[in-house]
């Protein structure tokens, strides 16, 4: 306990943890700092690159066990599975109606890679090492929860083919950031060792201050987001919103037990089911249900969620998966 | 210098809705638009900016289409389909052209 | 399809002056309108550019308001009050909309 | 509120032409106008996007300029010289304007 | 002298300087380079976050005298003196209106964080250490001369509220680089040495480079800023652009020496008085007072006397400071 | 030939051309992955000043013999020479009318930056040294192309000004990437050693992995281009595209020769006459040409030309210098 809460300290006064605690003081004190749209998506294609290539070039060095397939089948399970209980614990904490527990369960399901990226990064500081393919987890656990929670809502319907049509399958498979960070990973793998070496200074020494920026402005964002919908967050949807992180992240906890991961990677299992999309998911659902409502699910995912992975679910998860491999 | 008249279509549309759109107004015959960025901006729906973003959920955008007067009940029909369940401003005003062979 | 009568009105204004701008707006019980980007342009005061700027300072935004036409001349006072003091153009013009609900 | 008469031309040309037309239209007395960015579009010549370029060769702005109804014509004789041999698009709109001592 | 010359010399060959007049030619020639808005905004993002962390770390390393406050409070008064005194040299060197002369005095009592910027990597590489904290100082110096020139024009007309209201008032206090200095600030002082260490490779080793660039695109603002500008510039306005900055230094060197700082110190508090803002204070100004000429002060500030400090006042300034302190 | 095989191997398995090949798949297969517009530019900002920068301080550390000038010469006639058999070539092989011809000619006497900086990075890995001022003479290649173009369609229609204006001149010699490319060559030739090691771990270390961002956005590009465009591409066409770059770069390889280049100067020389431009030219077209198809220059430039040059053209190059050099 006294190591989780050291540990959670030591993670809270990190520069990235503070870098977001100001953008989101900014934003809330309506100051006008931000930072450009086009220097933010120029950050977020650094970063998947980066932890692609970085987890390719490490599946490169230590070899492939068999786990990986069994692991992307996992991450595809638990990304249709979280949804519908999400969509049960809404149905039970909160008066949403069912539409909007639909679009906010699919968020749940899905995976947040900023909040992985921290993870590595606080793994990486505590030298615990994990599994390189957990990149690849990342990216297979994107888009499945989107059609489970379409199901969930067609099932009700009694119309199957509600929302999703051939156009919003292929933009979601083929997302900018699924196809980035597989794209990279695939360069990784094949470069290996060498190709890291070339471009080490590039991708592995500046990354953690680019994280920073980066988790400034999510902060300026988050902060943006709760100013204007923060009136959505009802007792019963704030409660879910930290609760939810929590039961997914126990269930990546077994998941990666039972696949016999790491240390590390069980901590990463449990950070992206624990995690909430808030990029392919709300673009998915402004197509797909464009009736929901996006305050409810931008403000829960990134304005709740996404602070409390950062903060205190991180160290938490950490903690748990210590205790629990003896890692 | 001579002119003809013609109708300029405004569409404010979500970023996510644009090919959507595009395709549609292609169905329907339009033979060119433009797309501008919109930087932010307030409805029913609430305010929101640009750059009060990570995702492309939220911007929109707005396709401006000139067209002949007798394409416009096509071109609103087709834009009216992909608008109708999704929030969003269409306007019309009447214009006139130079090069009228273009439209 | 069927279409309303509407007002269309541009406002080209000062970045610095956007925020009280949209507040007049609102103020006036304007429900809806859209901020573009400028890029540069001229004027009396000279000729400016988007990229020829380090501060925020000369920059111009066009805040684009559709309203019902009753409602035009409190947005017209509301605007002026703003933009009185400062560079700027407003501009009106007739349109047509779809789902006049929304206005 | 007192209004103005006034004529809104939006011309859309090529990023490369912009400042031939700018120049051109000073040329014809044109005292104001301001220049939007476009982000993407299609036509005759297919379709193009600002993403998709690593040069300005593609790209396409669009200038807008209001002026008072006698001066349209110099205007638009100005315009046309530039855009002949190129892309682009030329529309006018009546409009209505405050001040009109800027125009 | 010979020393001061040799110093000069140097400067104006830097990679840095050279930078900026590489942009300078470049607009004056009608070139169409340019660096996007965007781009720009993100590394005066970068430059910000990089200086604000790296004095708040110093401070955390070598601990926090007493001077501290009363350096701020020095900022404080110098950033509201200095535009009394320019628009008092105003008034007698030129025909400026009292409306024009005040906006310009309102750039002269605020600072450039470039210049500021400039000066601690001339420091950094003559081997002269200088307090962290002034990077505070800097951000104290932002405000107080807005206000100062507002009452400079209020007085004359009687109406004490011109152009000041609350809105304007909390943007001034908030504006975005003035937040995100401070906070970096906060950042680099709570996480320390151990947090610099992290992102060094960020924040540190790339710094001068990302400089040299952003002085690029200062070079093309300003370079268009003269040319469409220039026709302003009469001789006893120019005289003004080049002079202000020699009084402010010297005013700066005075309160640098009573506040006891270190040499360096000493030569960061000559630069701050002598700098001219170029970013808040337009922004007020334009609010504020929106009859007031934005050439003048824009080119004054930018075109005339950011040069004339990045290249000429910052070696003299060290060298006066070197003489004075015997540092 | 088995070492060639080894090296086109090595490089079609580099980070470098496997970002790019990542781009065009994206593309080819509709992701909407994209790279904002301000941070393209904002990365070839970066890499023309470093390219620059580099061979700058080059010169200064190594000296400067004769043959700068002599292959700022051979870089100007090699400009002016190609399109005219560029413009032959098309003509026997291409149905192409003299409109088009002649624009597409203009492209491939001129050159392409990023051909020439994958080039050097090639060389760079595999430690073959080559002149400094080499991107000097790439700068001296960009613009008597185009002039050589119009000549070549005025001589036609016995318009000797057509297209031609002195605006369209002054833009074409004072084009952004002319002047950055120059003016950082000279910041470095005068800063020298000293200036590169300032700022050495911002232009030096992470320049390859920048480049692969930017090649990933190539990749992007190209295959857009190839999608919308992809149907000028008849067989005779394709075949230019192919054609052309292997009978620039023989005309390179005698030049290089000739001038008496180290084998690295030869291999510069040999890939500048081989690329194809796609910045400056097009534009120069759309203005001074614009009945001509740019979906015709554009894609066979960066659609056709570009790749191949990548991937099979650079190590093709570099084994025939190699071989004819005995280097
Ligand atoms: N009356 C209006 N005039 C101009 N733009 C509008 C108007 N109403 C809505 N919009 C734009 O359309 C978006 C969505 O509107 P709404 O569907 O009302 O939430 C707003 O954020 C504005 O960008
Ligand atoms: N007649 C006009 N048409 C369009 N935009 C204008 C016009 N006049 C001024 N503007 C815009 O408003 C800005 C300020 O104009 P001014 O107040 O005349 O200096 C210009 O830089 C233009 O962007
Ligand atoms: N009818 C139209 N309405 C709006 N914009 C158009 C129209 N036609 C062409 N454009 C714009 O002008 C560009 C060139 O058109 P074109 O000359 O037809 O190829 C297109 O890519 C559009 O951006
Ligand atoms: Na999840
Ligand atoms: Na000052
Ligand atoms: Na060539």
């Amino acid at each position: 306990m006294s190591e989780f809460l050291s540990l959670a300290g030591q993670n809270l006064l990190s520069p990235i943890i503070l870098s977001f605690a100001l953008g989101l003081m900014a934003s809330l004190a309506r100051s006008d700092l931000n930072v450009p749209e086009a220097v933010a998506k120029g950050m977020s294609i650094y970063l998947l690159f980066a932890i692609g290539f970085k987890g390719g070039a490490s599946v490169a060095s230590y070899g492939l066990d068999a786990r990986l397939g069994f692991s992307l089948l996992a991450g595809v399970i638990l990304s249709a599975l979280l949804p519908i209980i999400a969509f049960g614990l809404l149905k039970a904490m909160t008066g949403m109606n069912r539409l909007d527990a639909a679009a906010v369960a699919a968020h749940y399901g899905s995976i947040s890679i900023v909040t992985f990226v921290a993870a590595t990064s606080v793994l990486e500081g505590r030298g615990i090492p994990s599994e390189g393919y957990m990149v690849a987890v990342a990216a297979a656990m994107e888009a499945p929860a989107i059609l489970s929670a379409l199901w969930l809502i067609s099932r009700s319907d009694g119309d199957s083919g509600k929302g999703m049509d051939s156009a919003l399958m292929r933009e979601i498979m083929l997302n900018g950031s699924i196809v980035l960070l597989v794209g990279a990973f695939a360069i990784g793998w094949i470069t290996g060792e060498e190709g890291l070496k070339e471009i080490e200074s590039f991708i592995v020494n500046p990354f953690k201050g680019v994280l920073c920026l980066f988790l400034l402005d999510m902060g300026l964002v988050a902060g943006r987001g709760l100013r204007g919908g923060g009136g959505v967050l009802t007792r019963g949807v704030l409660a879910f919103g930290v609760l939810m992180p929590l039961v997914g992240s126990l269930i990546g906890l077994g998941a990666g037990m039972l696949l016999g991961l790491s240390p590390g990677g069980v901590v990463l299992m449990m950070v992206l089911s624990a995690s909430a999309s808030y990029i392919a998911v709300p673009a998915a659902m402004r197509v797909a249900l464009p009736e929901a409502n996006p305050s409810l699910y931008l403000t829960l995912s990134l304005g709740v969620t996404f602070p409390f992975n950062l903060t205190i679910g991180i160290p938490l998860y950490v903690g748990i998966a210590m205790a629990v491999t003896g890692g | 210098m001579q002119t003809y008249k013609a109708k300029r279509v405004e569409i404010t549309i979500e970023n996510v809705m644009e090919s959507r759109l595009t395709d549609a107004l292609r169905g329907a015959g339009v033979t060119g638009y433009s797309v501008l960025p919109v930087l932010g901006g307030s409805g029913r729906s609430g305010a929101w900016s640009r750059s009060g973003q990570v995702s492309r959920a939220q911007g929109m955008v707005q396709v401006v289409c000139i067209i002949k007067p007798e394409r416009l009940d096509a071109l609103l029909d087709a834009a009216f389909e992909v608008v109708e369940r999704h929030i969003g401003v269409v306007s019309v005003v009447d214009c006139d052209v130079l090069r009228a062979e273009r439209f």
